[in-house]
């Protein structure tokens, strides 16, 4: 059985996605870190399949088109806001805050 | 005998490590690249639990489509070099530690979840379905049947994020 | 009627709707490579979506005149009168946008029609979440809204405030994306099953023997997923910057649409396949507390009405997780009924608003709207009965839908919840109640103060059609109470019978 | 008793009012009128004076022993409570009918000539017939509230007329002071009238009455509480310890008011009061040595007041709540005769000697007047030898000094003397009575001896007004001494009301209200003196008396007086007395002060505004407003910031949902 | 035939001449609101004659409003609510009368905020469906807190906002309750609806929950009365508020504090209203207000603020009078309840009336006005004695009902509660004497002008009440009387009833 350990790397690929995101600045790299956490999520509903049937396959193909949707919004986002900014760093998005 | 958990784990490491070093990197193109990796050691991962397919679309996808996207715009935008602000400071780092390391002690209990036996699987275990219609079909035939609307939706959005992309790429609004 | 999903022709028409939609946002696209010059080609595709969305709403409609159902329980999408009505609120949410958006656009200079064309797959996602009975389909739609209204907050790429909040709220959505996914992959793994049917009649079966932690953990992941989308406090940060630095009708649009929409699959979710879980009942109690609490105490001190707004639906999110929390039949009900009042005290409110600033409107102060009601009485009448129904006034359909809620809750037992709900409402009065005596009670600074003021003719319809029907509910609530409680019915999971369900 | 003049009862008050809305309403419209205001004023008196006499005829003659009870309207209906607008005709209430309106068209006539130079003629009449409106349902009331009706409405009068030359802020700061003490004797009042209805079921004079002796047990708590709060009542309204102070202030009046008002009628109706429950206090022994003992401690007190002040008028006023002490003394003593007869013959006496000293001060006033000085026309010091401009005024307060100091066969001498006879019989059954009965006879002294000083600075001795000024003093009008010489006439023949047995008198004012007086007169021990020791206490009073006048005559230098301006100070004791015990400064030290103190700093600036508006109220507002500033800390635009909070949402939630 | 549509007359012709009003040329709008109310008041006054106290609701209307829900359009007047309405379609025409110079700006706006406000305040008095009466205590809230917000003084804003939200924290508490109570009755028969009469029947067996339901209610009321320590919203709101405002505010908003718990709060948990720790807590409170009002009253340098405070103590005596549930208190309390609209807002329109003169509601900007006005002063000095409860006027009628009746429950008490009308005297008298009295200091009232006539016209109606209810209060107390002895009746048993000796 390779559900238990499946489902512990994954959950430890999650939680480095996580800190990745909270870690970085940098909106790519943000990005990258989230494309981490959807894999993590897609080696669970794999190992999942394996055992329950191949649902579990079909929804990570999905997954993967949203990633790839959301990899072309995102980063024609990053690119918009570049063109404002010159810069990525997150440190730098703060026109939009209270006071 | 072939041990597919020796393999697993050895796979698995490599994962987690890469990501360990996808985070950490300074320079977004090694991030990129150490993601890569652990894209790749994942695909390895999903031949071990079956889903060959899915690795292949992994490879293919992921590592192939969307991360050549990323470096792509990474180079275009001349951010090979690490910049000042790229990862954060001591205090970033404790709370990311911090946040990550409660995180890991909460899914603790998932690494040795069991499936409740309570649940009445569908007929037929992935690899019967393999043995049955091939390693594509068995992903591809649903797709068609019950899975048509989702599928459907999928394309929609991929029509949608094509818009998206073209309304906020294009040169005059 | 009867649909079999199993047949082709009974699958196209359960999702006719969508369909409907579908095929004009493929016209639409055609149209708008064809024609993208003019302002007048602009005018042409606004109307176009209108008609979409009228069209579609038609279509709903006959589907319900039909009391379309599905047969059997497995089934990619529902067909009940949950999904009619909240299809209603979106499809209204997305034409009132569209007829606040022909000045604005205009005014703004943002002469890109495929606005319209995002609007429209926003509002197909949205439908798809209302609908889809399994964790796919939601999931799917989520993110098919999702990019649609992530591009439409940036839709003003000229400006950095309006690309920095896309940002924000991609990086920010795309990350809470990723924890709707792994509570959906846990949830899979702990029923086996994404269709919330099934899950449902798994939870009831696993509840017997034991609770497991991948089901909870995978529950609790769920509700963030959603709490983000809903703006949930702590999971609303994102919410007042990005509505800051989107443009004002993508505001309003975000703040209603998007969020009824989450909420229409959270109370699908959560009814259909964990009504019989009492879990989230606690945690749901949790987050409505901190939300009403966070939310109207964080509006208090913002001086932008812009930010005033985004707090403010926060706080809205607040009170309709008391009717979440409450959980059964009269609180989906209530959900009903509160979203319809709230679409359309939002987007009136934004609709005024976009009148009185210019370039995203972040700048406009409260203050600012100082002496308004002498200069524009309509305008300021119409942003008073918004202000006073957001408040939860009598005589407004505000006031209606929150009544409903306590009635929810209370009927729940959760007196509690009841009780802080309007505690809550009570200091909502510190920042709606400002808006009114600025526009009435004080001077205005000078003579020009409000010369600029300017709704064009579609606006000032959509408002009047907003305040109409704010009173209107307001006073005479009785069709719209007979919807909800239909459709409150349709989404309890079949073995649970409700305990005491008011009328 | 219908069909005879009697029901005319209603037309004594009628008139009254009548005179207040006519002259009121001239008052409003036409200020300047002077005659039709005078006709319509002393008119209505005159006419009320007639009715009362008509109407005292007819009851005479018929002499029901019950009271007669004319209920005009139900006024205040609620269940068991039915006060009906009713008024009661009895041997009492005719009394006081008689004396108000005969003394109260006198002091309308007196005013007419008083009055005439003031630029609120009307006005005054009006608030004059307003009062006598009130004092007549006061002592026609044939129950508790219409009787408060009467209390409350004289004190609204007494306010307005002590005020009535508002412009000055003493005389408004006065009428205040006045209504307010009054106040505190009307929730007296008040109490004693809530515990009189839930004890006995009805507020009526007769059935209260009825009830009483088998509703509460004598000597009870509850008759006693009940007579206590009514004797708070008249403290306040007839100037007793400790409620008096606002008589001598409320001398800043015109002087006729303070002759009718605060001599001769309202401020005696807390005596009428006690009188009409004589029954309620027989029934309570322990009250009725508090009415006696405070009114014979007053009588005492004000007396040593009276004996150094320099204020004519002030004078007059300690000397009228001594007088009152011993009213009270009378009442508290159970001699209710006593009481009332020393009321009417005070009633004549005193509202002679404040309208002869109202004549003395129009006339010092007018000569300041001529010569446009500002003196005081009230100081005795500025006076001096006036008899020989004013002979007849001062001819007429001599009787009335003698009168009040009890020198025979003047009024005032019977009816002291059987008030100081009736407490020293007491005093053989409770012992604690003689030292009242000593109290009454120092006050006596003191009495003869404060009025001779009146009478001797004032009208005799050498002149102290001011050469200018002398060739002014004259005798006031006609329609002022016509006033004093009827009163005078009173204050000789007045004794004749009572003349008691032992002079083989008729005593028939002891008679005659023997029907009113009688129930609680059965319920004290009726002690009597023998003959001769009857007359040796005449003996000792008379003596007393005639000590105090000698005395004062004797011991008294009107030539060493100087006038106010250049006068020294006084020093020790004179000068407490001077400063009337600095009564007034004590009270206002203790509990005037301390209570607005107490209202602005502690109760209005720190629990209303600071507490309540303050903390409470903006404070959960401004706190719910920091906690949303707050929020900026956290709200900084930067998503490092949001994702962490996302994240610890998350991590609660699992735990929540896992724990 | 009229009993069928008297009271939704009333409550609908407000709001039709109120849409008038704000139509016709701002002008004429005061006309139009006069001549409106002037109706209104025509169409109420009938009723006086027609009912009958037999202690029943009567001229009850029916009508089913959101059926499914159980809300009706339920409406009716017993004794209790029939003198309120009367004060208030009383009040209105002379709080139109008494703005005509008032209001300069925005006329139409005021005028119609006066007719909805009246809509509100009748509906609040004749609801009988709980739903129903919830909306309509908000209705008014809005036309209020316009009315001080926008035509108010220098600090509007805050007292109106202060206003909106004191009222509002109670309002949506009791909110809640009425819905809790509903559901109960709802579980307890299975028929939904918010009649009174089935949430009075069904109020029984809440257990502890009837605290928490007593508790909301209490709020609600105790801050519209107002109690110490929830007053203070209302000496900013009256100071603040223009004449009408203030009258309307005194007059009639606080006396649906007091109807409130006659209304509900008694009546639906006798049980909590009537143990031990509640009536200590009411009493006290009423105590306290009595005398901490008049108290801080006498050092108040607002005239209006002063007036306000006594409005704390006035509605005091009420409180005590409703809780000691005697015939004698609970009717004066009603009577105190009128009695305190028409002195009160004599008092506030005289003040108006020199405000406009003067533009000062400083006690120590005037002194010694009586020479130049002496109509003002005498009438001034009339109210204030009725203020203070002189025999003859109302004012005494209702206090010594409410002190002699209460004396039987709370003997102490009432005796502490009698010291009021000595502190009473205190305060506006002494207002008084530095108002009208004193020596005249300040030459700008040297050319002050008398009350014109309109200024007598609107005093008038007022001071033949003063006068009326002071000496032959029966026709009023007889009409409350059956009203009353049924609220007793049903507190408390027959055979313990107070007021029987």
């Amino acid at each position: 059985m390779l559900l238990s350990p499946a489902l512990a790397i994954s959950a430890v690929l999650f939680t480095l996605g996580v800190a990745g995101v909270l870690f970085r600045r940098n909106a790519i790299v943000i990005f990258m870190c989230v494309e981490l956490m959807l894999n993590a999520v897609n080696l669970t509903f794999v190992a999942l399949a394996q055992v329950i049937g191949v649902g579990g396959q079909v929804f990570v193909l999905f997954v993967m088109a949203v990633a790839a949707a959301e990899a072309a919004v995102g980063l024609s986002i990053i690119l918009a806001v570049y063109r404002h900014k010159q810069s990525v760093s997150l440190q730098n998005m703060n026109l939009l805050k209270d006071g | 005998m072939f041990d597919p958990k020796g393999f697993f784990w050895f796979f698995g490491v490599i994962a987690m490590v890469s990501a360990l070093l996808c985070i950490t990197r300074r320079s977004p193109i090694a991030s990129a690249l150490w993601l890569v990796v652990t894209l790749f050691s994942i695909a390895a991962l999903f031949v071990l639990l079956d889903a060959q397919f899915i690795a292949v679309l992994q490879v293919l996808v992921y590592a192939g489509a969307i991360m050549v996207l990323f470096l792509f715009v990474i180079m275009l935008l001349n951010l090979g070099r690490p910049g000042p602000s790229d990862i954060k400071g001591p205090l970033g780092l404790g709370v990311a530690v911090l946040l990550g390391a409660a995180m890991l002690f909460l899914l603790k209990p998932l690494g040795s979840a069991t499936l409740p036996t309570a649940i009445q699987l569908p007929a037929g275990s992935v690899a019967a379905l393999q043995q049955q219609r091939g390693i594509v079909g068995s992903v591809a035939n649903p797709l068609f049947d019950a899975y048509l609307i989702p599928f459907e939706i999928a394309s929609v959005l991929l029509l949608a994020a094509i818009v998206g992309a073209v309304v906020l790429a294009k040169r005059k609004l | 009627m009867r649909l079999d999903p199993a047949v082709s022709h009974d699958l196209l028409l359960t999702l006719l709707p969508e369909l409907v939609l579908t095929g004009w946002s493929l016209v639409l696209l055609l149209f708008v490579a064809w024609r993208h010059q003019t302002t007048r080609d602009l005018r042409l595709t606004g109307w176009l979506t209108f008609v979409a969305l009228v069209s579609t709403a038609i279509a709903t409609w006959w589907l319900w005149w039909n009391r379309a159902s599905v047969q059997g329980t497995v089934s990619m999408v529902a067909a009940d009168d949950f999904r009619w009505v909240a299809d209603w609120i979106f499809l209204g949410a997305g034409a009132l946008t569209v007829l606040v958006s022909f000045g604005y656009l205009e005014r703004e200079r943002l002469l890109a029609p495929e606005y319209y064309v995002l609007l429209v797959f926003g509002v197909l996602g949205m439908m798809v979440m209302a609908a889809g009975a399994d964790l796919m389909v939601i999931f799917l739609g989520l993110e098919l809204m999702s990019v649609a209204v992530y591009v439409l907050t940036g839709f003003d790429r000229r400006r950095a405030r309006s690309a920095e909040a896309a940002l924000k709220y991609f990086l920010l959505g795309a990350f809470a994306s990723g924890f709707l996914l792994y509570g959906i992959a846990l949830v899979y793994g702990a029923t086996g099953t994404t269709n919330l049917g099934l899950i449902g009649t798994q939870v009831g079966a696993l509840e017997a023997s034991r609770s497991s932690v991948m089901l909870l953990a995978g529950l609790a992941l769920l509700i963030v997923g959603f709490g983000f989308k809903i703006a949930a406090v702590p999971f609303h940060m994102w919410a007042p910057d990005v509505y800051d630095g989107a443009p004002t009708p993508v505001t309003g649009f975000m703040a209603t649409g998007v969020k009824a929409a989450a909420f229409a699959a959270l109370f699908r979710v959560l009814n259909q396949a964990f009504g019989t879980l009492t879990t989230w009942h606690d945690i749901v109690w949790w987050l409505a507390v901190v939300t009403m609490i966070g939310g109207n105490v964080f509006a208090l001190s913002q001086r932008s009405v812009k930010r005033m707004l985004a707090y403010s639906s926060v706080a809205h999110a607040g009170y309709l997780l008391v009717a979440v929390s409450a959980g059964g039949s009269p609180a989906t009900s209530a959900f009903l009924v509160y979203a319809i009042a709230y679409t359309l005290m939002t987007v009136g409110a934004f609709a005024i608003l976009q009148a009185k600033g210019r370039a995203g409107e972040s700048d406009v102060t409260i203050d600012d709207l100082s002496g308004l009601a002498t200069r524009h009485p309509w305008l300021s009448f119409g942003l008073a009965v918004c202000m006073l129904s957001l408040l939860g006034f009598p005589g407004t359909a505000g006031f209606i839908g929150k009544w409903y809620i306590l009635i929810a809750a209370l009927s729940a037992g959760q007196n509690v919840l009841a009780a802080i709900l309007v505690l809550t409402s009570v200091v909502s009065a510190g920042y709606y109640l400002p808006v009114i005596m600025a526009m009435y009670m004080k001077p205005e600074p000078d003579e020009t103060a409000h010369l600029d003021v300017r709704l064009d003719r579609w606006g000032r319809t959509a408002v009047a059609a907003v305040v109409l029907g704010l009173l209107l509910f307001g006073v005479w609530p009785n069709r719209l109470f007979d919807l909800a409680r239909s459709a409150g019915g349709s989404v309890q999971p079949s073995s649970t019978s409700t305990a005491v369900s008011p009328p | 008793m219908t069909g005879t003049p009697v029901d005319l009862i209603w037309l004594a008050p009628a008139l009254a009012l009548l005179g207040f809305v006519l002259n009121g309403t001239l008052a409003l419209t036409r200020p300047n009128t002077k005659t039709l205001v005078s006709v319509i004023g002393a008119g209505v008196l005159l006419a009320a004076f007639a009715v009362a006499v008509v109407v005292f005829s007819n009851f005479r003659s018929l002499h029901p022993e019950d009271p007669v009870i004319y209920r005009y309207w139900s006024w205040i209906p609620v269940g068991t409570l039915q006060v009906d607008f009713a008024f009661q005709v009895d041997q009492l209430s005719l009394v006081m009918l008689l004396i108000v309106t005969g003394v109260g068209s006198l002091i309308h006539l007196f005013s007419i000539g008083y009055m005439k130079e003031d630029p609120g003629y009307a006005r005054y009449f009006a608030y004059l017939n307003l009062f006598v409106f009130f004092m007549l349902v006061l002592v026609l009331g044939a129950s508790f509230p219409v009787m408060f009706v009467g209390w409350e409405g004289v004190g609204l009068c007494s306010y307005l007329l002590i005020g009535f030359w508002f412009t000055d802020a003493a005389n408004a700061t006065a009428g205040r002071k006045a209504f307010i003490m009054n106040r505190i004797g009307d929730f007296g009042f008040m109490v004693a009238m809530f515990m009189i209805f839930w004890s006995m079921g009805s507020l009526d004079f007769a059935t209260v009455f009825e009830h009483a002796p088998t509703a509460l047990a004598p000597g009870g708590a509850a008759i006693t509480a009940i007579t206590l709060f009514l004797f708070l009542g008249c403290t306040g309204k007839s100037a007793q310890i400790p409620l008096y102070t606002w008589l001598p202030d409320a001398m800043a009046g015109p002087t006729p008011v303070s002759a009718l008002i605060h001599a001769a009628t309202m401020v005696t109706a807390g005596v009428y009061l006690v009188a009409r429950c004589n029954l309620l206090f027989a029934m309570a022994p322990v009250s009725s040595a508090v009415v006696a003992g405070v009114g014979a401690l007053t009588a005492l007190f004000a007396a040593t007041i009276a004996l150094k002040q320099w204020d004519i008028k002030r004078v007059l006023a300690y000397s009228t709540v001594s007088q009152l002490g011993y009213m009270f003394l009378a009442v508290g003593t159970g001699a209710m005769t006593a009481g009332i007869f020393h009321l009417a013959t005070h009633a004549f006496f005193k509202a002679l000697l404040f309208l002869g000293s109202g004549s003395v001060i129009f006339a010092m006033h007018r000569a300041y007047h001529h010569t446009h000085v500002h003196e005081d026309a009230q100081d005795m010091r500025n006076m001096g030898g006036l008899a020989r401009y004013m002979p007849w005024t001062a001819a007429l307060m001599w009787i009335a000094t003698l009168a009040i100091a009890g020198l025979p066969p003047l009024a005032g001498f019977f009816s002291k003397d059987e008030i100081l006879t009736a407490a020293h019989a007491r005093g053989h059954v409770q012992a604690i009575w003689l030292v009242f009965w000593g109290f009454g006879l120092v006050t006596a002294l003191l009495t003869a001896f404060y009025m001779t000083r009146l009478m001797l600075y004032t009208f005799h001795g050498p002149n102290r007004t001011g050469e200018a000024e002398r060739p002014h003093l004259h005798e006031a009008p006609w329609i002022m001494t016509g006033p004093l010489a009827v009163l005078g006439l009173l204050t000789l023949l007045g004794g004749l009301l009572n003349v008691p047995e032992l002079y083989r008198g008729s005593a028939w004012l002891h008679h005659w209200l023997e029907p009113v007086t009688a129930p609680g007169a059965a319920l004290i021990p009726d002690v009597h003196l023998s003959r001769s020791s009857e007359w040796l206490l005449v003996g000792i009073a008379v003596l007393t008396a005639v000590v105090g006048v000698v005395g004062a005559w004797r011991l008294l230098k009107p030539a060493e007086l100087v006038p106010a301006k250049q006068a020294p100070e006084e020093r020790g004791f004179a000068r407490i007395l001077r400063h009337k015990w600095y009564v007034d400064e004590i009270y206002d030290a203790l509990f005037v002060r301390p209570l607005m103190w107490l209202s602005r700093e502690i109760l209005w600036k720190r629990v209303d505004q600071q507490a309540i508006d303050g903390a409470a109220v903006n404070g959960a507002a401004r706190g719910a407003r920091a906690l949303g500033w707050a929020n900026r800390w956290l709200q900084t635009g930067q998503v490092g910031t949001y994702v962490a909070v996302f994240v610890v949402g998350v991590l609660l939630l699992l735990w929540r949902a896992l724990g | 035939m009229y009993a069928r549509w008297v009271i939704t007359a009333l409550l609908i012709w407000p709001l039709i001449a109120g849409a008038v009003v704000l139509l016709v040329p701002g002008r004429l709008a005061k006309y139009v609101a006069l001549a409106a109310s002037l109706v209104e008041f025509a169409i109420s006054v009938p009723l006086w004659w027609t009912f009958v106290p037999d202690g029943g609701m009567q001229f009850v209307v029916d009508r089913p409003w959101v059926a499914a829900w159980g809300i009706h359009y339920t409406v009716g007047v017993d004794g209790i609510s029939l003198f309120l309405v009367l004060l208030t379609t009383f009040l209105m025409p002379l709080s139109i009368l008494g703005s005509w110079s008032y209001i300069t700006r925005r006329d139409g706006g005021f005028y119609a905020l006066l007719l909805v406000l009246t809509t509100g305040m009748i509906g609040v008095f004749v609801s009988l469906d709980l739903f129903l009466f919830y909306v309509m205590w908000e209705v008014m809230l809005i036309p209020m807190y316009f009315i001080i917000g926008v035509w108010g003084g220098d600090n509007r804003l805050y007292a109106a906002i202060k206003f909106f939200i004191y009222t509002f924290v109670g309002s949506l508490l009791m909110l809640v309750a009425i819905l809790v109570l509903y559901l109960h009755a709802a579980r307890a028969t299975g028929a939904y609806s918010f009649g009174y009469a089935h949430l009075l029947s069904n109020a029984k067996d809440l257990g502890p929950v009837a605290w928490w339901l007593f508790g909301a209610f209490f709020l609600a009321f105790a801050i519209k009365v107002p109690l110490f320590p929830l007053h203070t919203w209302l000496p900013d709101a009256h100071v603040e508020a223009p004449t009408a405002g203030s009258v309307i505010l005194a007059g009639i908003l606080l006396k649906m504090g007091t109807y409130g718990f006659l209304r509900f709060a008694l009546p639906f948990f006798p049980s909590v209203a009537l143990s031990r720790t509640v009536q200590l807590v009411i009493v006290i409170l009423s105590l306290i207000g009595i005398i901490y009002g008049g108290l801080v009253a006498l050092v108040q340098p607002d005239f209006k603020k002063l007036i306000a405070y006594s409005s704390v103590a006035h509605l005091g005596f009420v409180m005590l009078g409703i809780w000691a549930l005697t015939l004698q208190s609970v009717q004066g309390a009603l009577l105190i309840m009128i009695n305190h609209g028409i002195s009160t807002g004599a008092l506030f329109f005289l003040v108006g009336m020199i405000y406009e003169r003067r533009h000062s509601r400083l006690i120590e900007a005037y002194g010694g006005i009586a020479r130049v006005v002496p109509l003002f002063a005498g009438i001034l000095t009339i109210v204030s004695l009725s203020s203070i409860a002189l025999p003859g006027t109302n004012g005494f009628v209702g206090e010594f009902l409410v002190l002699l009746g209460s004396f039987r429950t709370y003997p102490i008490a009432t005796v502490l509660a009698t010291t009021g009308v000595i502190v009473a005297a205190a305060y506006l008298l002494t207002a008084l004497q530095r108002v009208i009295y004193n020596p005249l200091t300040n030459a700008e009232n040297e050319k002050l002008s008398d009350l014109t006539l309109r200024e007598l016209l609107v005093l008038a109606p007022l001071l033949a009440g003063i006068l009326w209810i002071g000496i032959y209060p029966k026709p009023f107390l007889q009409r409350m009387e059956p009203s009353a002895k049924a609220l007793i009746e049903q507190l408390r048993p027959p055979s313990s009833v107070a007021g029987q000796p």
